[in-house]
């Protein structure tokens, strides 16, 4: 543990005053907590007398915010506010609202745009070339110049933290400047998803009079140059975005503060919704809960798609799942719909394709090829390759890592094959960490994965399960895939690349190494009032800028 | 969660049995329980038949639920229809169903089944560790002791939940979400409270004239174990026994209400059911919350009162004597005698010697 | 006679010994824990990155931070950070585990000093009248609420709660406060520094369901304990010397009966502090009450045992601490204490 | 002769336990005059605190007492407190009636500093006493006591044995009851501090008049301390009189017995009566010292002896005099009344030991 080991050295000095801090923090309690018992007991008569306050239904809301503030319930955890250090959602959201980038997603749209670049092109396969906007200044006041840029991303090669998203830019090379306002990125195979990869988070820019070059910023006084600053945070509990005056990007906010409130249970976050406490709620919410609230006046829910995908895998190295038959029987009697409301109440959509929704080149080849359920066609399909039925299959799920709805979704998964009467399925848990090992053991007829791609690019949903060294145990490597994909890797050629992918697909839907089945969508909770939050909902990330209030 | 920490401590003097008494035969002690419960009366003798009225109940439930429950604990259909999903209790469905469509009423049924399977297996884990390791380290002593006595005091000092829930976090990766598990998990936190029991009872033994002689003349430590110092253990071992099955009900509850206990799949169990329906709860659906919690409830108070009950028979200093009121018959005046000249007693000059 | 120089000599020396007894105690806690945490699967990468990354990939990232390191260092750091207070830094968001309970650490204790206030304000009349009514009906109905009490888990009363009053009062749902500045890291304090009444009401009224919920899980205990406390110092030699004295019988039991029985309370404050840290985690986690057994909670599920680690000792070394505390107050106000 | 103090007459009190009453006091009689000390000896178990308890009406809740107990205030008319309502009793308990208890250690309570227990007791039966009143009252009692002001608000752990008896007695004394029972007072504590006690106790008579039933085991404080003395065994009374021609011509088989037990200087040999004191909830029929009587005689074990008064005063319930005092019990004592009982049976040999 290096990271504990480096704090304390470079701590020794200031151990003194943190430890009489906590002394202090002590004996300030002392005194009162027999006041703040006397003051509750106080109140709880009062609250026992049956003068029932109806203020505190909406006391917390009254007190928040001030005026164009929007308080949004999420829960959602935060890791790292320093970009280095961040790869999951809820650290994005935060930084995607402090941090410019070279490239973004505008509201909307799949494809990067230029932000804090003026403009950007391949200038060969492996380079690629960017035009700084100029005057572009972080929120402290320091200028944001190419030196930032380049520094940024040496900065995040270097660093590498575990947690963070350095192996995203595992194909850049190096970065080099020329003069104030040029940034040339070297890549080392071509890539045509890089401007994408640009477009995310991994891409923050930071200030280098801020951020140390090889470790991460402690706390949280972090310093960007995008639509908001962050004004106030507290660790699993709040955080309070204001405008930034100084920022020049392309975004237009509609409100002057965004408060970010964390909850632990979604129970709480929906109650929060329900009473007021909060203005907003964005992931996640239960299925019921998400139910209920769309009964609840005041509030309404709105669905957007969302990024996250399930997958049932097979891995062909074990029984009985190496037969194509199996797996194309099961393919022919799941029923997407049917989890979809069974397990998901319907907050998730059937996914026909490995490749999303509303992403480029996202055909639907099971559905093509398989129609709707059948199962005679699967009785049919297995008697062709002489198996008997039942088959015994074994499907395995992890209790610990895909949310309370999974074991929902693996009965459901259980119910449906053995309903055709074509299947006996075995289903067995296993906490997530062993999961993984044993997924890649071979050890899983068939499994559970669910997939959050970084980009909304085709090749994030597909490359990552089907090179030579998947990175799941399918046991199922297509010379034919591979080709696909290299070809679609080299170009950005719009119709080389759709076509690529509509062939990938079609072969995974005849051989059945992975069955896509559904594809989260994202839901937002808001009061009555909060406005634009259709756009908000936007699947690459979050918008807080567009919400307002009437 | 119930505590059995304050029973077990009132016991404790209790389990240091006098020496010499009622070790003669092995089976002095149960005698002594078993003698005790008879003779029980008042809120204690209420106590203990209440509580062992509703354990024989949750025992039969857990032992005949695929005879009791309507349904079984992952049925989702019947008669070639879905259960309603969250559906309120109705004819069909007395207790309601819950968000995966099962029957409430079933899964309340065999939630008993699941609670004890894992209470028995815990109990049995923790009472054949803990009294081996008891009677070894208070009969051998030396370092073994030393070591054995911190880490169980450590492990007592822990809390308890926290202690369960980071056991059931290790074993949850060794043995999958499963019965064994949480029993396993269960196990580790009363291992300490069965080790200082015996302990105390086996140093206090050892010194005991009876235990020295039987090794005077030869008895092998194992047998010395156990045929002297079992039936002195045995009459303390009842009622932690009984307030530990109490616990590891809710402590199996606790860790399925934090997903680190048994998986719905594997088995019904009430803690799993409760987390579930705090959404309920919030959406106005009481049924998913009520029943298990209830039945939860009342399983562990027939634990605990059974428990209780024993604990105030057997615990002397709980005992209180019984007293009735003291009706006085009619007295019978003394005569009195006045005599006229001092007697010439036949120990009067006995008396002048005194003097 | 004038003993008392000699008596606060072997007072210290009381102290010292029960503290230098401790250390072996909470080495082997020390132990316990690290080796538990080493034990128990999962770590806070393949949590987090574990669907994202390859193997190779992964394996590079847990050499990077250290998991594979030998396990006398990561012992050896474990240490060092106890010594110096601070208990590790989480690895999922790079926080120091004494910054979690400073930040953290004034919820819980308003939530446990609420519980416990709770407790108090029931359990004490309650015991005291079951004790001093002996085997009466109050005694025996107080004897089942309490056996009932200490049956039903937090998990159990407080979605009862909730749905009882929660949903209708507003009182189960969230603690939001947003403009309270903070100076003590507990926000009813702060508010109450800032002036900011309707804070602290709101504050208190969200505090109320949790503190029932949490107190009602040593309740019981606390009837019970007094109950036996009252009866046994009803039955003090003192009390038979001030009813000789001819003082009224309801001066006996009040001067000499309640007021004995209720010091040993301190006791079983102590004792139970451990257990509502445990159900402190549960009622945390359903309230959304922003405390350390939230985190606790949030750690575990992102498997970030450096997080759990330090947060787990924490929690034993204020139990071990506590019990520490009690017997030196014992010692102090009860002379029978011998030392 | 002054009008007794105190009168006791055929008190009963017996004790319910799940075997049966105990007969702790069974029909006990006795009269305490104006500064007299009354020496109320015997075994361990005779039920001789409980008498002393039954006095002051402090008997357990299940116990049941009848008889006479009758207070007579100076100059009043006599009351008697069996059967007198609680609120009443508690009343009497201080002003009138003082108890001084065996173990000092544990009658004070811990908690309270020793001002605090003055304060209650005084303020128990003076309402709105002020408080220099109730201090200088106090004081006034330590002092004679010989504890100092300067402890006055110490709390109880701070003193040694013998300090707290004193101011137990001084708390006894501080309401100036015309009647004290002590309860061995001095049991507890070692030799010289319990020559302390037996002098403050013997000076009380000598300047305030007070009455006192002083309960020992230890004869050599009766013979120094009493003006008569009664001798207890099993619930009754078996020897009464006054303490000098009890000492000097013991009548009782069982006094004698008592007496030869003591270690005095002219004795050499260490004597003890054999056995120990019955089971009061079964005693033994006749006359319930029989079994361990070394004169015991065939109809000692059928019928109870009636109590002879002898020309000394002393009262004596023994058949040794019973039968001579009244020819015409003979009769009814049987034929072979008169045969030694112990001859058969062993337990004289011990006697010699």
């Amino acid at each position: 543990m290096p990271i504990p080991l480096v704090s304390v050295a470079v701590d020794a000095d200031s151990t003194f005053r943190h430890v009489s801090k906590g002394i202090h923090w002590m004996s300030r309690n002392k005194r009162v907590v027999a006041a703040a018992a006397v003051a509750f007991l106080a109140v709880g008569a009062a609250a026992c007398g049956g003068k029932k306050d109806n203020s505190s239904g909406n006391g917390g809301g009254g007190n928040g915010g001030g005026k164009g503030a929007v308080i949004v319930g999420t829960t959602d955890s935060v890791s790292s506010l320093d970009p280095a250090g961040a790869y999951d959602y809820g650290s994005w959201e935060i930084i995607d609202s402090v941090y410019q980038k070279v490239m973004h997603f505008p509201t909307g749209a799949t494809t990067p745009a230029p932000d804090a670049a003026k403009s950007c092109s391949f200038t060969d396969p492996k380079t690629y070339s960017c035009q700084l906007q100029p005057g572009l200044v972080f929120s402290n006041g320091d200028p944001l110049t190419a030196t930032s840029v380049k520094f940024t991303f040496d900065r995040m090669l270097k660093i590498a933290a575990p947690n963070g998203p350095s192996s995203l830019l595992a194909n850049l090379d190096s970065t080099t400047t020329t003069g104030a306002d040029q940034v040339v990125f070297h890549l080392k195979n071509p890539d045509s998803t890089f401007p994408s990869v640009l477009a995310t988070d991994a891409g923050a820019i930071v200030d280098e009079k801020v951020f140390p070059a090889d470790k991460l910023l402690d706390g949280s006084a972090v310093v960007g140059s995008g639509p908001y600053t962050l004004d106030k945070y507290t660790a699993k509990q709040q955080a309070s975005l204001k405008a930034n005056a100084k920022y020049k990007g392309t975004n237009k906010l509609n409100n002057s503060q965004v408060v970010l409130q964390y909850f632990s249970e979604a129970s709480a976050l929906k109650q929060a919704v329900k009473d007021g406490t909060v203005t907003a709620a964005f992931r996640s919410l239960s299925p019921t809960d998400t139910e209920d609230l769309k009964k609840t006046s005041g509030v309404q829910v709105l669905e957007g798609t969302g990024t996250e995908k399930r997958y049932m895998v097979f891995d062909a190295k074990v029984k009985p799942a190496d037969q194509k038959a199996v797996r194309q029987a099961v393919a022919q009697v799941i029923d997407r719909a049917g989890i979809a409301k069974e397990a998901y109440d319907n907050t998730v959509a059937p996914l026909y394709s490995m490749v999303g929704n509303g992403i480029e080149g996202h055909t639907e080849a099971f559905k093509d090829k398989y129609g709707a359920p059948d199962t005679a066609k699967a009785k049919a399909l297995l008697d062709a390759a002489g198996i008997t039925t039942p088959v015994t299959l074994a499907y395995a799920w992890t209790p610990s890592h895909y949310g309370a709805a999974s074991a929902d979704e693996a009965t459901t998964i259980k119910r449906q094959l053995e309903a055709t009467g074509l299947f006996k399925v075995n289903l067995s848990n296993t906490e997530w960490q062993q999961y993984q090992k044993d997924e890649k053991s071979d050890t899983y007829a068939s499994y559970m994965i669910g997939w959050y791609p970084d980009l909304p690019d085709p090749d994030n949903d597909v490359a990552p399960f089907l090179t030579k060294e998947p990175f799941l145990g399918t046991g199922y490597v297509n010379p034919q895939i591979l080709d696909l994909l290299s070809k679609e890797q080299g170009t950005d050629d719009k119709t080389v690349r759709d076509q690529a992918f509509a062939d990938i697909q079609k072969i995974v839907a005849e051989d059945v190494p992975i069955i896509p089945l559904w594809q989260g969508k994202q839901t937002v909770v808001i009061r009555d009032g909060v406005t634009g939050a259709d756009k908000a909902l936007d699947p690459t990330m979050f918008r807080f800028y567009e919400l307002g209030t009437k | 969660m119930a505590t059995t920490t304050l029973p077990t401590g009132p016991i404790e003097p209790d389990a240091t049995p006098a020496a010499g008494t009622a070790a003669s035969s092995r089976f002095g002690g149960l005698r002594r329980i078993t003698t005790a419960v008879r003779e029980a009366h008042g809120v204690p003798k209420f106590m203990l038949w209440t509580g062992a009225v509703i354990t024989a109940l949750f025992v039969i439930t857990a032992v005949f639920a695929p005879l009791i429950a309507p349904y079984s604990f992952d049925t989702y259909r019947a008669g070639g229809t879905n259960f309603p999903k969250q559906g309120s209790p109705d004819g069909d469905h007395w207790f309601g169903t819950t968000v995966q469509s099962l029957d409430v009423l079933s899964r309340t049924i065999y939630g008993a089944r699941t609670a004890l399977e894992v209470m028995v297996l815990a109990v049995i884990f923790s009472l054949i560790l803990g009294v081996l390791l008891g009677l070894v380290s208070g009969y051998f002593g030396g370092w073994l002791d030393r070591i054995l006595v911190l880490v169980m005091d450590a492990l007592f000092a822990f809390p308890y939940l926290l202690l369960a829930i980071v056991a059931g976090f290790v074993f949850s990766g060794v043995s999958g979400g499963g019965v064994v598990t949480a029993a396993l998990s269960i196990t580790v936190v009363y291992i300490p409270q069965y080790y200082r029991v015996v302990r105390a009872s086996a140093l206090s033994a050892r010194e005991a004239t009876f235990v020295e002689a039987a090794r005077a003349m030869g008895a092998k430590p194992s047998v010395v174990i156990r045929k002297y110092l079992f039936g002195n253990v045995i009459q303390s071992v009842p009622v932690i026994t009984t307030m530990n099955a109490a616990d590891a009900i809710g402590t199996l509850a606790g860790l399925g209400f934090l997903g680190l206990g048994i998986q719905p799949t594997e088995a019904a169990e009430w803690g799993y059911d409760l987390e579930r329906a705090i959404d309920d709860v919030n959406a106005g659906m009481w049924w998913t919350t009520l029943y298990p919690g209830l039945a939860m409830v009342i399983a562990i108070l027939g634990f605990t009162l059974l428990g209780e009950g024993l604990n105030d028979v057997l615990n002397p200093t709980m005992r209180r004597r019984r007293l009735g009121k003291v009706l006085l018959p009619d007295h019978t005046r003394r005569r009195t005698v006045t005599a006229s000249a001092l007697p010439e007693a036949p120990g009067a000059t006995e008396g002048e010697a005194v003097k | 006679m004038s003993n008392t120089s000699k008596q606060s000599g072997s007072l210290r020396r009381y102290i010292l010994t029960r503290i230098a007894l401790a250390v072996p105690m909470v080495l082997i806690l020390l132990i316990l824990v690290f080796v538990m945490m080493r034990v128990a699967p999962g770590d806070p990468i393949s949590s987090s990155q574990g669907g994202k990354l390859n193997a190779t990939e992964l394996a590079a990232r847990r050499h990077a931070a250290g998991f594979d390191a030998p396990l006398y260092q990561q012992f050896w750091d474990y240490l060092k950070s106890v010594v110096t207070l601070n208990f590790g830094t989480t690895f999922s968001d790079r926080r120091s585990v004494r910054d979690i309970i400073i930040e953290n650490g004034g919820a819980t204790l308003t939530l446990t000093a609420g519980a416990l206030v709770f407790a108090a304000v029931i359990g004490i009349p309650v015991g005291l009248l079951a004790g001093r009514y002996r085997d009466r009906p109050v005694d025996v109905l107080s004897r089942l609420a309490s056996t009932i009490s200490y049956a039903s888990p937090v998990f159990v009363t407080a979605p009862l709660l909730m749905l009882a009053f929660g949903t209708t009062s507003g009182q189960a749902s969230p603690l939001i406060q947003l403009n309270v500045p903070t100076q003590t890291h507990i926000l009813i304090v702060d508010a109450a520094l800032d002036g900011d009444w309707d804070a602290v009401t709101d504050i208190l009224q969200h505090l109320l369901l949790p503190s029932i919920a949490l107190g009602l899980l040593i309740v019981g205990v606390f009837i019970r304990m007094i109950r036996i406390n009252l009866i046994q110092s009803l039955q003090g030699d003192y009390i038979e010397a001030a009813r000789a004295r001819g003082v009224r019988e309801r001066h006996v039991v009040a001067r000499h009966g309640f007021r004995n029985a209720l010091v040993p309370v301190i006791t079983v404050l102590g004792l139970q502090v451990a257990m509502l840290l445990g159900g402190a985690v549960l009622t945390e986690k359903i309230f959304n009450w922003p405390g350390i057994g939230r985190q606790l909670i949030d750690y575990i599920n992102q498997r970030d045992y450096v997080a759990v680690q330090g947060i787990v000792t924490v929690f034993a070394l204020v139990v071990v601490v506590i019990s520490l505390l009690i017997d030196f107050v014992n010692a102090l106000i009860d002379p029978r204490v011998r030392y | 002769m002054t009008e007794p103090v105190l009168s006791v007459r055929d008190l009963r009190v017996w004790y319910g336990t799940d075997r049966g009453p105990v007969r702790a006091v069974d029909g006990v009689s006795f009269d305490v005059r104006p500064g007299e000390t009354l020496g109320l000896v015997g075994e361990s178990g005779c039920g001789k605190s409980t008498l002393g308890r039954g006095v002051l009406g402090l008997t357990p809740p299940a116990a049941a007492t009848d008889g006479e107990v009758v207070l007579r205030s100076p100059g009043g008319a006599g009351r008697n407190l069996v059967g007198l309502p609680a609120r009443e009793l508690q009343k009497l308990r201080g002003p009138d009636l003082g108890l001084i208890f065996q173990e000092p250690m544990t009658r004070l309570n811990p908690l309270m500093r020793i001002s605090q227990h003055f304060e209650e007791a005084l303020r128990a039966h003076h309402k709105g006493l002020p408080k220099k009143e109730i201090r200088a009252r106090a004081l006034e009692a330590l002092r004679g006591m010989g504890i100092p002001e300067s402890r006055y608000t110490s709390y109880p752990h701070e003193f040694s044995g013998g300090m707290r008896q004193r101011i137990m007695i001084a708390l006894a004394l501080v309401l100036r009851p015309a009647f004290i029972v002590a309860d061995e007072p001095t049991t507890a504590l070692d030799v010289l501090v319990e020559a302390q006690i037996i002098k403050i106790l013997a000076d009380l008579r000598k300047n305030f008049d007070t009455s006192l039933v002083l309960i020992t085991h230890n004869l050599g404080i009766v013979a120094e301390a009493c003006d008569r003395v009664a001798v207890m065994y099993a619930g009754h009374i078996v020897e009464q009189g006054d303490a000098r021609e009890v000492f000097a011509n013991p009548q009782h088989p069982y006094t004698r017995e008592l007496l030869r037990s003591t270690i005095s200087l002219a004795t050499t040999g260490l004597h003890f009566i054999p056995g120990s004191p019955p089971d009061l909830v079964e005693p033994p029929r006749g006359c319930r010292f029989h079994p361990r009587c070394p004169v015991a005689m065939r109809g000692c074990a059928e019928i109870e002896p009636p109590e002879v008064l002898l020309p000394t005063g002393v009262t004596s319930a023994c058949w040794q005099q019973a039968l001579p005092a009244d020819p015409s019990l003979v009769e009814e004592f049987g034929p072979d009344g008169r045969e030694p009982l112990h001859a058969v049976e062993e337990i004289s040999v011990a006697d010699e030991a």
